[in-house]
């Protein structure tokens, strides 16, 4: 018989989280997979709701990409006591490992991380005032990759971050807090480079650098995360300089690991860390641009 | 009497009708494990429902709950898990705390005569911004007393749980009924909600139950929240972020009139029980996108409040006819 | 025999943005009598009872209860003292059941909690006295505005320890009722009570009241003996002249029957009136009477498009016409002045100027605005006109005194030069001088071709304008008295012809 | 039109608050020509601003017949999502514009329905379409930013009329047309009627019904303009956040513009106010350099101080005695 597998997503808040959902729902047709989907609209009580939930129907795995990192024992419990398998997706949780037979993630910390170390080795020595757009205030990517990104530069005293504000993950905040980076920046002439939590607040702020009259990925340099296709755009313009890929496909793993589980038992290993690739302009953006446009981002 | 019971009938009647049918279409609903679940899940929410039912029947609106809410998981972690204070002393922090929250914004409102929709609306601000200020990590709960109270559950018949945290919500809905129809504080609010100047004439001290009332919605946020932690043994800024919104539909289904003075709490409670219903319809279902489900979460809504006026209507015309007085 | 003074006001001064209404008033009631306090719309009175009761708060001046100073911080503090009041308009709570209006804030408890058993038994007790019998567990909206003015008084009566304050409570009362509220008042003085009574109907003060003080323009004009003041010096006292004898008006004779006419046939609405034939032609007036709930508003709301009737036609001059909404009747030429003017009949907020051009300016459309000079010249001149007492046409209308809004409503329609007019319960809460010239008004207007319904529960109004008088009984027209036989006697023969049919 | 003082304390509010701003960035107030546009710190809280401004005239509408909209950020949302879609698939920008209008107006007249017809209570009957209709935005838009390059769709975004920014001017425009027609007409003494007593309203002959239907209609109007700016403005269709929690912001605006919530008297200049000051403080927040944990902190406590000093400015603060209300004493 086919598998039936739970899927508690967190909601559809950017074009990511979008992408991750329709590659996971690829994943489980090719693998004949039927999937329940329940969208948590952002809110944890809803994912606790859902997963208590696929407990009740009976499901034979669960997937679930928690919102946040604390608070899931109760719940995992519950499932562990029905003896359903639960695997997490992009992001680890607060909590015994016993709770979960693997979790296939992206370090958070590393991703900032390496945006960090790309920016400080492209300033190469020379003074650099970096902005930061932050993400969603108190959300754990926003946490985690501010955090990556300080160790970065830590070391290096030329390059330091002067202002830093949230832009909630979005576009338009993105373009509105740069904006307001700009006027206050003396006109964006103080300002070497821009470090977004992501790539879509990134493309709002290459729009508020263009309409100050400066040319963004010259005179302010741009670094954010994520990899979503338009930001490959601007980099094939030369509006953006790098990002680092956050992959949508942390589903593919966790059904590999479930399949071999179902099949002889295999326990596969608690963390599965997907890969923090660095994209710069040298890395021929348009062809991944064409290659991710399918994928749903 | 009859004629305040009807929307709840209403709504009761066509909760049993949506049950049947989500039954009738996942055999699986029918267990004492969803059962238990609608309970557990939603118990945070029906506390603040009670609360904002009050603030809702005095003809005001409270936005600040699910703020409220966030706040004071966040404090509580952090008293506990920072300053390594007992959970019940933690517990007796935050809802003193939460409590004369509420009561400022009804002082706010009473004496500054702002509307209240504004002045919770501040308050929603003040109390997100001030979890986010104590921090915005999430902040693990870890203590005996949690483990303790979170393994006190009645295990039913199927592999259900009546969890404590479920219990609690039963209490508070029977403690808010007792409140809004056996006492004079009830009468009260009602009062208020049906005609303030009117009240006022009639001697309703006026102050002091708009005061008490936003004081009761903050004790219940509170409460919430501690419910909120326990639920998930943890403290977040975010958490609970849109709940006011939640809580004031459960509160519209579940009959009462957002204009004031009409209402029941045990109305409240269908309205937070349907949807539970609706969500774990729509976890049962599995197939909706991110997107379908907004959709069908909206149309749903409609049905039921189209369904409810429709009944509301149709019975009240005959009511009419019977109750011409002379 | 004169009782000492229980409660005392000295030198009241109250003032409005603008204007004084209360200008140095003395007033006091005593021990065992009922007092009733006079003046025209607008002259004070129910500020002055405001003032008394916590509810505003004088600019200056002192009170004395039993010889004591007091200060009255607030409604709840008046009821502490034993003042019990009914403030003028109903002012209960709708969404609240019968008895939970009567003890509202005093309600009994069994356990810490409210007994509703007992409540509602007390209920129906203190109801009794009045002679009405309901289910106290109801909604107080589900009941006549009459029902709901009784519930009110005996609300207050039952608060009133020493003193009971009574502003316009028979304005919605029919006589039985009247007579039902004076009998427990009478039992009230004789108890020791100080009772004040505020009225527009002077048979009621001479039939009731001990004392008259009179108030006009906010100033005390004087307090006098009811037994020792004649009619026609208390109505100049009132008025500041004498009011001329037009008031005994002689029946009118019908008119010529023209062609201008509007004709109901067969016109009625399932459980609400039985269908009914009316025609009436321009330049009459046809009285409606009938007993509380006799289905007299429910004839007004089906003429005006409020209801629907489901079955019957209109005719106007011959013609068939449609009704399906208000907007329908307006556009036809008809205007409805509502029983129930706080909540149909003004727009609170709106200023005077406003409340009198929105029937115009609704019926021209919404593109065809009236400059506001023109709005203004038409207030100005129904101010005048109908003497609508404001400190000027800009003012909000709910702040004008409940009379004056009246007649801000009727100004509302006509101004819309309207061929045909439901007056519901024209002079309810309406002063001597005014009542007076609004029967003059329907008089004057019917002379120049207008049609008039007025339904009313004063029989001697309705015998004073009407041409011919319809009789209601149980949601039924049921019968008509033209010319001679219009008379107060005979129109109170014909509603409560049978004894079944009403209290 | 409303005196200068009864703005006062709206407008010594926006002086505070540009003070504020210029005491924690100096250059606030300079301007110069970018571009073919002014550019500037002052630009940008008015061109930020024009959005929920615009959603503030609308919503102004809607509050003062008694009524309120909280789809306008869903309506946003859609409005963008349908300009997005259509740009993309290749439809000449008039009748893409004309469209996405016209969507927001089909959605104004469905609340208009639910709250006129089915008598739903206004809150409840646009809460509806608040849910639901975010989600058929991401149903049009699959999730994803749609990004668009049409020059004619951008340029209401991001272009300038007269050295001022597109939003700024259609906000303008919009609002004295609003102004125009609501008080050159007999619209605005109706609306405020019904507002007030929609039962005394309608036996005065008033179609209170399709009042209430337009009204809701020109609010669905105004969001689907916002909704067109807030698009162009960054090239793409954001259906997941376009116009999120916006509906606060609009009733703020009105409420701070001196609007009752309890419908009846309004001035639709005076939300366009308000809406300047919400941004003119959340300008300020942006350029003041604190970390972004306190913004909804200091967001709060400005909030409060405006509401203060209004409620100050009417004598509303009675700390002492009781205060009953003596004009509302004749009326329910
Ligand atoms: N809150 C207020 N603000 C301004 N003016 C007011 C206010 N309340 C009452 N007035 C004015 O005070 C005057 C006295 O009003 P009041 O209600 O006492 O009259 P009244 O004698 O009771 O008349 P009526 O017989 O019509 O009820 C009126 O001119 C009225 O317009
Ligand atoms: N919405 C309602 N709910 C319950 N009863 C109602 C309602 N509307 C009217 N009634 C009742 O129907 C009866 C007939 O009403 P109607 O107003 O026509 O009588 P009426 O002869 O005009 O009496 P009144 O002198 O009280 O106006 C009244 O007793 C009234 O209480
Ligand atoms: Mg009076
Ligand atoms: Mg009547």
């Amino acid at each position: 018989a086919s598998l039936t597998v739970g899927f508690s997503q967190i909601g559809s808040e950017s074009g990511w989280r979008a992408a991750e959902t329709s590659v996971t729902k690829q994943q489980a047709e090719k693998r004949g997979v039927d999937l329940k989907f329940a969208d948590a609209q952002q809110k944890q009580e809803n994912q606790i709701k859902a997963i208590r939930g696929f407990i009740a129907q009976g499901v034979d795995a669960i997937l679930v990409a928690p919102v946040v990192a604390t608070g899931w024992e109760a719940v995992l419990q519950e499932a562990k006591d029905a003896d359903i398998p639960v695997m997490l997706l992009d992001r680890g949780i607060d909590g015994s490992p016993d709770l979960y037979m693997t979790m296939v993630a992206s370090d958070q910390v590393l991703e900032g991380k390496v945006a960090g170390e790309w920016l400080v080795k492209e300033a190469a020595g020379k003074e650099c005032n970096v902005v930061e757009l932050q993400g969603t205030t108190g959300s754990s990517p926003a946490i985690n990759r501010k955090k990556g990104f300080e160790e970065a530069i830590a070391g290096t005293p030329t390059v330091k971050i002067i202002r830093s504000q949230t832009g909630d993950f979005t576009r338009a905040k993105g373009k509105e807090v740069m904006e307001g980076f700009l006027k206050a920046e003396n006109g964006g002439k103080n300002i070497c480079a821009l470090y977004a939590h992501n790539d879509d607040m990134a493309v709002g702020a290459i729009q508020a650098i263009k309409e100050a009259g400066l040319k963004p990925g010259t005179d302010i340099k741009v670094v954010s995360i994520d990899a979503v296709p338009d930001i490959f755009k601007a980099m094939a313009d030369g509006e953006a300089n790098a990002t680092v890929e956050l992959t949508p496909n942390m589903a593919g793993p966790a059904f590999d690991a479930l399949e071999k589980f179902k099949a002889d038992g295999t326990l596969p290993p608690k963390q599965i860390i997907t890969e923090s690739k660095l994209y710069t302009q040298a890395d021929d953006p348009m062809k991944v641009y064409e290659e991710k446009k399918g994928l749903g981002y | 009497m009859s004629s305040r019971l009807l929307p709840f009938y209403a709504t009761l009647a066509i909760f049993v009708l949506a049950y049947g049918v989500c039954v009738f279409q996942f055999p699986n609903m029918l267990s004492t494990r969803v059962a238990g679940n609608l309970l557990t899940d939603n118990a945070f929410l029906g506390i603040v429902a009670v609360g904002m039912t009050f603030v809702i029947l005095s003809g005001g609106i409270d936005l600040s709950v699910g703020a409220v809410i966030g706040f004071t998981t966040v404090l509580i972690a952090v008293l506990i898990s920072w300053y390594g204070i007992h959970p019940l002393a933690a517990f007796a922090i935050a809802l003193a705390i939460s409590t004369a929250f509420g009561a400022a914004m009804g002082v706010v409102i009473h004496y500054l005569d702002v509307p209240a929709f504004i002045v919770t609306l501040a308050g929603m601000f003040l109390a997100r911004g001030m979890a986010f200020v104590i921090t915005t990590d999430s902040i693990p709960i870890r203590h005996e007393f949690y483990t303790t109270l979170q393994g006190l559950y009645l295990r039913l018949p199927g592999g259900g749980r009546f969890t404590l945290i479920g219990g609690l919500m039963v209490l508070v809905f029977a403690f808010g009924i007792a409140l809004a129809h056996f006492t004079r504080f009830g009468s009260y609010v009602y009062a208020l909600g049906g005609n303030k100047t009117s009240a006022e004439l009639m001697g309703v001290p006026v102050a002091r139950t708009t005061i008490g009332i936003y004081a009761l919605s903050g004790f219940l946020s509170g409460l919430a929240g501690v419910v909120f932690s326990l639920y998930t043994s943890a403290g977040y800024s975010l958490s609970a972020v849109g709940v006011e919104l939640d809580t004031i539909a459960a509160v519209v289904i579940g009959g009462t009139l957002l204009t004031g003075g009409v209402g029941l709490v045990a109305g409240t409670f269908m309205g937070v029980i349907i949807q539970g219903l609706i969500q774990t319809y729509i976890v049962f279902d599995g197939t909706l996108s991110s997107w379908w489900t907004k959709i069908v979460v909206g149309l749903l809504l409609f049905a039921f409040i189209a369904l409810q006026r429709l009944l509301v209507v149709l019975s009240d015309r005959k009511r009419l006819l019977r109750n011409t007085p002379t | 025999m004169s009782n000492p003074d229980l409660l005392t006001a000295r030198d009241i001064r109250k003032s409005f943005v603008g204007f004084k209404a209360l200008d140095s008033v003395d007033f006091s009631v005593r021990a065992g009598e009922i007092h009733a306090l006079l003046g025209e719309n607008g002259a004070g009175k129910s500020t002055l009872i405001k003032v008394l009761t916590g509810v505003l708060r004088a600019d200056s001046g002192t009170f004395e209860l039993n010889g004591d100073p007091i200060t009255v911080r607030d409604t709840l503090h008046a009821q502490q003292l034993g003042i019990g009041t009914v403030y003028q308009e109903v002012n209960l709570l709708p969404n609240l059941t019968v008895a939970e209006n009567l003890y509202i804030g005093r309600q009994p408890k069994r356990f810490g909690l409210v007994d509703t058993r007992a409540m509602h038994k007390m209920a129906r007790a203190l109801l009794a006295d009045y002679d009405i019998d309901i289910d106290v567990g109801a909604q107080l909206s589900s009941f006549s505005v009459a029902v709901q003015q009784l519930v009110a008084i005996a609300r207050a009566v039952d608060m009133s320890g020493s003193v009971l304050i009574l502003d316009e409570p028979t304005a919605s009362l029919d006589r039985h009722e009247v007579e039902l509220l004076f009998g427990v008042l009478r039992k009230l003085r004789d108890r020791g009570l100080g009772i004040v009574f505020i009225t527009h109907f002077l048979d009621q003060v001479y039939a009731i009241s001990d004392r008259i003080t009179v108030l006009r323009n906010g100033r005390l004009v004087g307090t006098r003996e009811t037994a020792s003041l004649p009619r026609v010096e208390l109505v100049s006292m009132m008025l500041g002249r004498t009011l001329a004898a037009a008031t005994e008006h002689g029946r009118r004779d019908a008119p010529p029957h023209s062609s201008r006419r509007i004709a109901f046939h067969d016109f009625g609405r399932d459980r609400s009136i039985a269908p009914f034939d009316m025609t009436i032609h321009a330049g009459e007036v046809v009285g409606v009477a009938g007993l509380l709930g006799s289905g007299r508003t429910e004839t007004a709301r089906l003429m005006f498009g409020i209801d629907l009737a489901d079955c019957g036609t209109i005719g106007i001059d011959g013609k068939p016409v449609k009704i399906a909404s208000p907007r329908d009747a307006v556009r036809l030429g008809f205007g409805l002045c509502p029983e129930d003017r706080k909540a149909d009949g003004i727009i609170g907020d709106l200023s005077v100027r406003e409340n009198i051009a929105l029937a115009l300016q609704a019926r021209r459309g919404w593109l065809r605005r009236m400059s506001t000079s023109d709005q203004t010249e038409l207030a100005n001149r129904f101010v005048k006109a109908l003497d609508i007492r404001t400190t000027d046409i800009e003012k909000p209308v709910k702040l004008l005194s409940g009379g004056n809004q009246q007649k801000v409503i009727l100004a509302r329609w006509l101004a819309t030069s309207p061929r045909f007019l439901i007056l519901d319960e024209p002079t309810r809460g309406i002063d001597v001088g005014a009542h007076a010239e609004i029967i003059e008004l329907i008089n004057k207007l019917c002379d120049e071709g207008l049609a008039l319904l007025v339904i009313s529960s004063e029989l001697e109004e309705i015998v004073a304008y009407s041409t011919r008088v319809r009789t209601l009984r149980d949601r039924a027209h049921v019968g008509e008295l033209t010319g001679a036989e219009i008379s107060t006697g005979s129109i109170m023969q014909a509603i409560a012809a049978d004894p079944g049919g009403a209290k | 039109m409303p005196g200068l003082r009864k703005a006062a304390p709206q407008l010594v509010s926006l002086g505070v608050i540009l003070f504020f701003n210029w005491l924690a960035f100096p250059g606030f107030f300079d301007l110069r020509i970018q571009d073919g546009r002014l550019f500037g710190s002052l630009i940008d809280v008015l061109n930020r601003g024009a959005p929920v401004a615009i959603l503030a005239i609308g919503m102004t509408a809607v509050i003062a017949s008694k009524g309120v909209d909280l789809s306008v950020g869903a309506v946003m949302a859609m409005a963008g999502a349908v300009a997005a879609t259509m740009t993309v698939a290749g439809h000449p920008p008039p009748i893409v514009l004309l469209s996405a209008l016209a969507v927001g107006v089909a959605c104004g007249l469905l609340n208009g329905l639910l709250v006129a017809v089915l008598e739903l209570q206004p809150i409840v009957a646009t809460l509806i379409l608040m849910v639901a209709g975010r989600g058929i935005a991401q149903l049009i838009t699959e999730g994803v930013i749609v990004t668009f390059n049409d020059p004619g769709l951008i340029f209401v975004g991001t272009g300038a009329f007269l050295d001022l920014p597109m939003p700024v001017v259609l906000a303008a425009a919009l609002a004295l047309l609003a102004v125009l027609v609501v008080r050159r007409t007999a619209l605005g003494m109706l609306i405020e009627s019904i507002g007030v007593n929609r039962s005394a309203s309608t036996y005065a002959g008033i179609n209170s019904r399709l009042l209430i239907i337009i009204v809701y209609a020109f609010s669905g109007f105004c969001a689907a303009l916002a909704g067109i700016i807030a698009a162009a403005d960054i090239r793409g269709a954001d259906a997941n956040n376009a116009g999120l929690w916006l509906e606060l912001d609009a009733i703020l605006a009105v409420v701070i513009g001196g609007t009752s919530l309890l419908g009846g008297r309004f001035s639709i200049l005076m939300s366009v106010l308000g809406a300047i000051i919400i941004q003119a403080m959340n300008t300020g927040i942006l350029i003041s350099g604190f970390p972004p944990e306190y913004n909804l902190v200091v967001k709060a406590c400005v909030i409060i101080l405006i509401l203060l000093a209004q409620s100050a400015s009417l004598g509303g603060v009675a700390w002492l005695p009781r205060r009953i209300p003596a004009a509302k004493s004749k009326e329910a």
